[in-house]
């Protein structure tokens, strides 16, 4: 215990003293350095590994918990938005009820249908995990806490993510079941499809920023709503609203949830599966919410940057004040990407499932054209802006403004929807 | 236009083969030949005075006494709105008639019924197999004396009732009177004495 | 088996030979049920599909057959009332009304006014039970989960109305030949009104939710388009068939119970989206008629007469043998038809219930043709079928 | 399947207008929910009221019959369509004996539709329907209920004084509630008859989980 807490206090220490481990590598290096460990020892290796191990670790069971409390979060969401209570024994306002789910998941039957594919069965809810557990390596949580600020992290994220798609169409392929191989067969045409449309809509800010570090994209943001990109310009808005649509579909989230349409296909491609490995799909289509809002937060609102704060003079904070703001961006980022992840649960209790065949239109007519159109325009703006700076003022206080108006308009609909049925409002009853 | 008009204008079509039409009391309904059916089913589609573009029922009604399967066609038209009724006896032995869905194709599943449940046998239906019942099953439940296995493939079709299980109450008392003489005295044998 | 003639293994094709008899040239052949989610009930569906097209899809029912009409030939006349419900659970106050007005065309029983006004009120709110079902669950199937809370909330509502009223929420047992088992509590038509008026301003909410939608319309728009001579040669019935455009409710054209005092309006399908007669028409036919039965109810509750609500029945109801009577009620799942022929003692000799959803089976083959698979729960959804409806 | 249609600009950019605003419009309603109370209850223990008392006095629960108001009319066991109810009568002299008399009243509450019938004939409103609903028993011999214990000792039947229009009635529940056994409970040794096996009851049933 004591050696725990040693540590633990030698890398808080470690934190404040070196102003700004970029990476966990960058923070070991520098633990070793304290203990007077040269970088070139073999131990040095063997704590390098013994490290990346540990972070691995803290990274996978984050996102299984982030995505056992969004499990919780969508029922509870989802049944106020139903005029509902949803669950509320376990633990205060039910907030155990995701513990409780996954410890009878562990205890229920693995049960493999006969005729089926084992191997191949086994094995594809492990694909799904680990495309999905590989992106929160480049995903930014605050100013400095990142497992590694990749040089290519868009890039990487996009490939990762992608690998999802596998084990989807492994589980679905290797059911024998007719409705699994079609959720599979209309997972795997979505995600290749809807590729498309968000890597062009992710060029627009790799394009603002110049750079395809998700770091270095927040950093050439602001704190402030007009400093986004998402408010740069019309394309920019465009392009946040492509890559959101696009990122949903990706993640089979409704209403692009048809491989897994339960009206439709009875369950999609995981009808057969039970137990834990049903529950590492559901794992990951919660936890890919966090992913896409995360990454939407990061590239387009701004990220973990403190209003009023310039990133270069964050990284020149040392001491207690550094690790405050670092805790406060943390949880700036945690409520941007969590009100995206609202959104996301939002949208999909709202709104119909389209057909397979709409859904290819809608990526190939309109979201490709208009990503294209919008990552050429940000092209051509950004020539404008360096002409006439002035312009680049306007246009975001411009769209800012207009974000604000219907942000206000839709508060005040809302608010009038809950008159028009004669209710009064009421936010605290039966949690 | 009324039961009697449509009957009238019927015979005016097909003479002798539209067939008698019953006592005016309750629903009138002309009595036809079988053969006839398809026929008179026809001009009452295609005439435009009458035009009957639905058919709206069909059922049988099985009379063992007379030894008949009572067919029995509900027509309705929505260009004249107005209803009528045909019936035609078939032999209960041989219940065959000749099909009504090229003239309404709602007749398709109303015959596929009641060819399920009373064994009449339309001609020229194209999809005539069981539809209620599973395709296995022997007899034509609805005839009236059609008796119910007691089981269809090891299911038993019976239900124990907890009525059932109890002994007859009178047997129940000679029982308990003799337990009762064997170690009371005669003189103190049970009498139902009311209230408990 | 009472004759050689009728063996049926000699005239029938079995369920295997179902696949001998279809064009089979190669597709996946999915069954879609019994235990399907979105089949509404326990029916199958055999489904030839070729990805996501389908070649057709062959409705195979029976699984809820419970041979009702059997039951009927061995049950008293008014003991046969408990089991009308158990035809349609989800709008048992028509078949309670069909079965009623039916017998009362056989023993000429007159009912008495109040009772027909309390009969209007409990099958109109009915009507708007069984409707939301049937909207919800169409929302449902093509999606949209949250409208369908929202109706069942609406429906418990009614519920909670009709049980004060009957004292049951499924299985009313209301009506009686001859009238109706309760006059209307104290108090009632206050608190139906109280309903009617929210109910309206949900409705407008819930077109704003999911009528108006663009992916829902959009998934409904020309998808199982049934032309007016379609549905009139399928007979089709009640909201099906008003969507087809055909402007015809028995309500109003073939006035029974009370209904010739009240003034409502008849929705017909217009093809406002699509093409006239396609699901989105007959969805939203169903949210029209809701309104329009709010208004009937309103129109009851201030026109209801006083009086009996029960008439003079004999205690023993018994006709010559083999007299029949026909009856035609608008059900919410349309025309529903019962037809009864009086046996020898207290019972009737036959009876033959004929649904609006039995007949919309029929049609499903016929429209399944070259529709995507995703189309064909809505299709089903949008028809309105209740599987115990087509079983009885 | 709608076939490919070649779309304007303009409409094209309506199909976007459009969408937008029906998710305007369905976002607005849906989260106008978020700020309203649920409308979905608990059941049982967080209701503002035991759920008995909150049921409509025609609610149709188990059936009860108040013996001391019987008059053995037989009238619902007749009216029943599905025979649930068994009433054996038997006749005295008038003198030592009452003149008629009730072995056995017994009311299967597994089969019951709850339809209400039997409650309209009664003359003098004996049976009725409780407003009890929660019955949920192991054995289907828990839910016949038997409304005389004894059948050795038979209940005179009720004799309605002459012109009365109302008769004296034990609460409504009262004696239901003591007839319902627990959901777990054993299942009632009833008298079997002669050379039957007894039906098993829960404890012999293995599969049953207890």
């Amino acid at each position: 215990m004591s050696a725990a807490a040693t540590a633990i206090s030698l890398s808080l220490s470690t934190i404040a003293k070196t102003s700004n481990p970029r990476s966990p590598e960058q923070l070991v290096d520098g633990l070793l350095r304290a203990r007077g460990i040269e970088a070139s020892s073999p131990l040095s290796t063997l704590a390098m590994v013994a490290a990346l191990l540990a972070i691995a670790f803290i990274v996978v069971n984050c996102a299984a918990i982030a995505a056992g409390i969004f499990s919780w979060l969508e029922r509870r969401i989802a049944a106020r938005m139903q005029s509902r209570v949803g669950p509320n024994r376990v633990g205060p306002a039910g907030f155990f009820q995701w513990i409780a789910d996954a410890v009878k998941l562990l205890l229920k039957e693995d049960l493999i249908p006969e005729g089926a594919n084992v191997h191949l069965f086994r094995a594809a809810p492990y694909f799904m995990m680990v495309g999905f557990a590989c992106t929160f390596v480049a995903l930014p949580f605050s100013h400095a806490l990142i497992a590694a600020d990749l040089g290519v992290g868009v890039f990487y994220l996009l490939a990762v993510t992608a690998f999802v798609v596998v084990g989807v169409l492994a589980s679905g392929w290797s059911s024998n079941s007719k409705w699994s191989l079609f959720g599979s067969i209309r997972s795997a045409a979505q995600i290749v499809s809807y590729e498309i449309p968000a890597g062009m809509a992710l060029l627009v800010p790799v394009l603002l920023a110049g750079t395809l570090s998700t770091q270095g994209i927040i950093r050439a943001q602001g704190g402030w709503p007009w400093q986004w990109f998402v408010f740069h310009d019309p394309a920019a808005l465009a392009a946040f609203f492509i890559y959101f649509i696009s990122a949903l579909a990706e993640g089979n989230r409704a209403p692009f949830d048809l491989p897994e349409a339960e009206s439709e296909l009875v369950a999609g491609y995981n009808t057969e599966y039970s137990g834990m490995r049903f529950s590492y799909f559901f794992l990951v289509e919660w936890g890919n919410m966090w992913v896409m809002s995360a990454l939407a937060t990061s590239v387009f609102l701004g990220g973990w940057q403190l209003p009023g704060l310039d990133a270069a003079r964050f990284d020149a904070l040392t001491g207690g004040a550094a690790i405050g703001l670092e805790i406060v961006s943390l949880a700036l980022f945690a409520l941007k990407t969590m009100s995206l992840v609202f959104v996301i649960m939002w949208l999909r209790w709202t709104l119909p499932r389209l057909r397979v065949d709409q859904l290819m239109s809608l990526c190939w007519k309109y979201l490709v054209p208009v990503s294209f159109a919008g990552a050429l325009f940000v092209a051509g703006w950004m020539l404008v802006v360096r002409a006439a700076p002035v312009l680049d003022l306007l246009m975001r206080g411009a769209l800012t403004a207009l974000g604000a108006l219907v942000v206000t308009l839709f508060v005040r609909r809302t608010l009038s929807n809950v008159r028009d049925v004669g209710d009064r409002l009421d936010v605290r009853g039966n949690w | 236009m009324n039961a009697a008009e449509i009957h009238a204008r019927l015979s005016e079509l097909l003479g002798a083969r539209a067939g008698t039409l019953s006592a005016a009391n309750k629903d009138e309904a002309a009595l036809i030949a079988p053969r006839d059916l398809l026929e008179v089913c026809r001009a009452l589609k295609t005439d435009d005075a009458l035009a009957f573009d639905a058919l709206m029922n069909l059922g049988c009604v099985d009379w063992p006494g007379k030894s008949e399967i009572e067919l029995v066609l509900h027509l309705f038209s929505y260009a004249r709105r107005h209803g009528f009724v045909l019936k035609c006896r078939l032999d209960r032995a041989q219940p065959r008639v000749a099909s009504v869905v090229p003239i309404w194709s709602s007749a398709e599943w109303l015959e596929r019924e009641q060819f399920d449940l009373f064994g009449v046998v339309f001609e020229g239906n194209p999809d005539l197999r069981r539809l209620l019942m599973p395709d296995d099953w022997i007899g034509f439940p609805l005839r009236k004396d059609y008796e119910e296995p007691e089981s269809w493939h090891g299911i038993s079709t019976v239900r124990e009732s907890p009525l059932d299980g109890f002994v007859r109450l009178d047997e129940l008392k000679k029982k308990l009177a003799a337990s009762r003489a064997e170690t009371v005295k005669a003189a103190d044998a049970p009498k139902p004495d009311g209230a408990p | 088996m009472s004759a050689p003639g009728t063996d049926p293994s000699a005239t029938m094709t079995s369920g295997k030979e179902v696949l001998k008899r279809i064009e089979y040239s190669g597709e996946m052949l999915v069954n879609m049920g019994p235990q399907h989610p979105s089949t509404h009930g326990v029916i199958n569906f055999l489904v030839q599909t070729d990805g996501e097209e389908m070649t057709r899809a062959i409705p195979e029912v029976g699984y809820l057959h419970r041979s009702i009409e059997k039951i009927g030939e061995r049950c008293e006349y008014a003991g046969f009332m408990p089991y009308t419900d158990r035809v349609d659970y989800i709008a048992a106050m028509f078949a309670n009304q069909g079965w009623a007005m039916a017998c009362e065309r056989l023993f000429a029983i007159e009912v008495p006014k109040r009772a027909e006004y309390c009969r209007v009120i409990a099958c109109e709110l009915n009507r708007i039970a069984s409707h939301l079902i049937s909207v919800g669950t169409m929302a449902m199937d093509v999606g949209a989960v949250t409208p369908f809370p929202y109706a069942l909330r609406e429906r418990e509502f009614i519920n909670d109305l009709l049980e004060e009223l009957c004292g049951a929420r499924l299985t009313y047992n209301y009506l009686r030949i001859g009238g109706v088992a309760f006059d209307l509590p104290d108090g009632y038509s206050e608190r139906v009104l109280r309903f009617v008026d929210h109910f309206e301003k949900v409705l407008v909410e819930f077109d704003r939710l999911i009528t108006q939608n663009r992916i829902f319309v959009e998934r409904l728009r020309g998808l199982g388009v049934i032309s007016r001579a379609l549905a009139i040669d399928h007979c089709l019935v009640g909201p099906n068939l008003r969507a087809s455009g055909v402007d015809w409710d028995l309500r109003r054209d073939l006035p029974y119970s009370a209904y010739p005092d009240f003034e409502f309006a008849v929705p017909v399908g217009t093809g406002a989206v699509g093409k006239t007669g396609d699901a989105w028409d007959r969805f939203w036919v169903r949210t029209r008629e809701m309104q329009e039965s709010c208004r009937i109810v309103r129109q009851a509750l201030q026109k209801l007469p006083e009086g009996p609500v029960m008439a003079k029945v004999p205690r023993r109801l018994k006709a010559p043998e083999g007299t029949d009577a026909f009856s035609r009620i608008e059900s919410a799942r349309g025309d529903m038809q019962y037809y009864v022929v009086a046996g020898p003692g207290e019972m009737a000799h036959r009876l033959k219930i004929r649904t609006g959803s039995f007949n919309a089976m029929g049609i499903i083959e016929k429209l399944s043709r070259g529709i995507m698979l995703a189309d064909l729960v809505a299709l089903i959804a949008s028809l309105d079928v209740v599987a115990p409806e087509i079983d009885r | 399947m709608s076939e490919p249609t070649q779309k304007s600009l303009g409409g094209w950019a309506r199909d976007v207008s459009e969408s937008a605003r029906s998710l305007w419009e369905g976002m607005s309603v849906t989260l106008s929910y978020m700020f309203k109370k649920p409308i979905t209850t608990q059941y049982p223990d967080r209701m503002p009221l035991p759920v008995v008392h909150t049921l409509p006095t025609r609610y149709r629960g188990f059936l009860e019959v108040d013996m001391d108001t019987c008059t053995a009319c037989q009238a619902c066991e007749r009216a029943c369509p599905i025979d649930v109810i068994n009433i054996d009568l038997i006749r005295g002299d008038g003198v030592t004996t009452p003149k008629t008399a009730m072995e056995r009243f017994d009311i299967d509450i597994g089969k019951c539709m709850f339809c209400g019938l039997c409650v309209e004939p009664c003359p003098t409103g004996s049976i009725q329907h409780t407003r009890e609903f929660e019955g949920a028993a192991m054995a289907f011999d828990n839910l016949t209920l038997r409304f005389v214990p004894d059948p050795a000792k038979p209940y005179p039947a009720y004799k309605p004084p002459k012109g009365a229009d109302a008769y004296p009635r034990k609460p409504l529940g009262e004696i239901v509630r003591k007839l319902i056994r627990e959901w777990d409970a054993p299942a009632p040794a009833f008298p079997q008859r002669d050379g039957q096996t007894p039906r098993p009851g829960p404890a012999e049933v293995s599969h049953v989980p207890r």
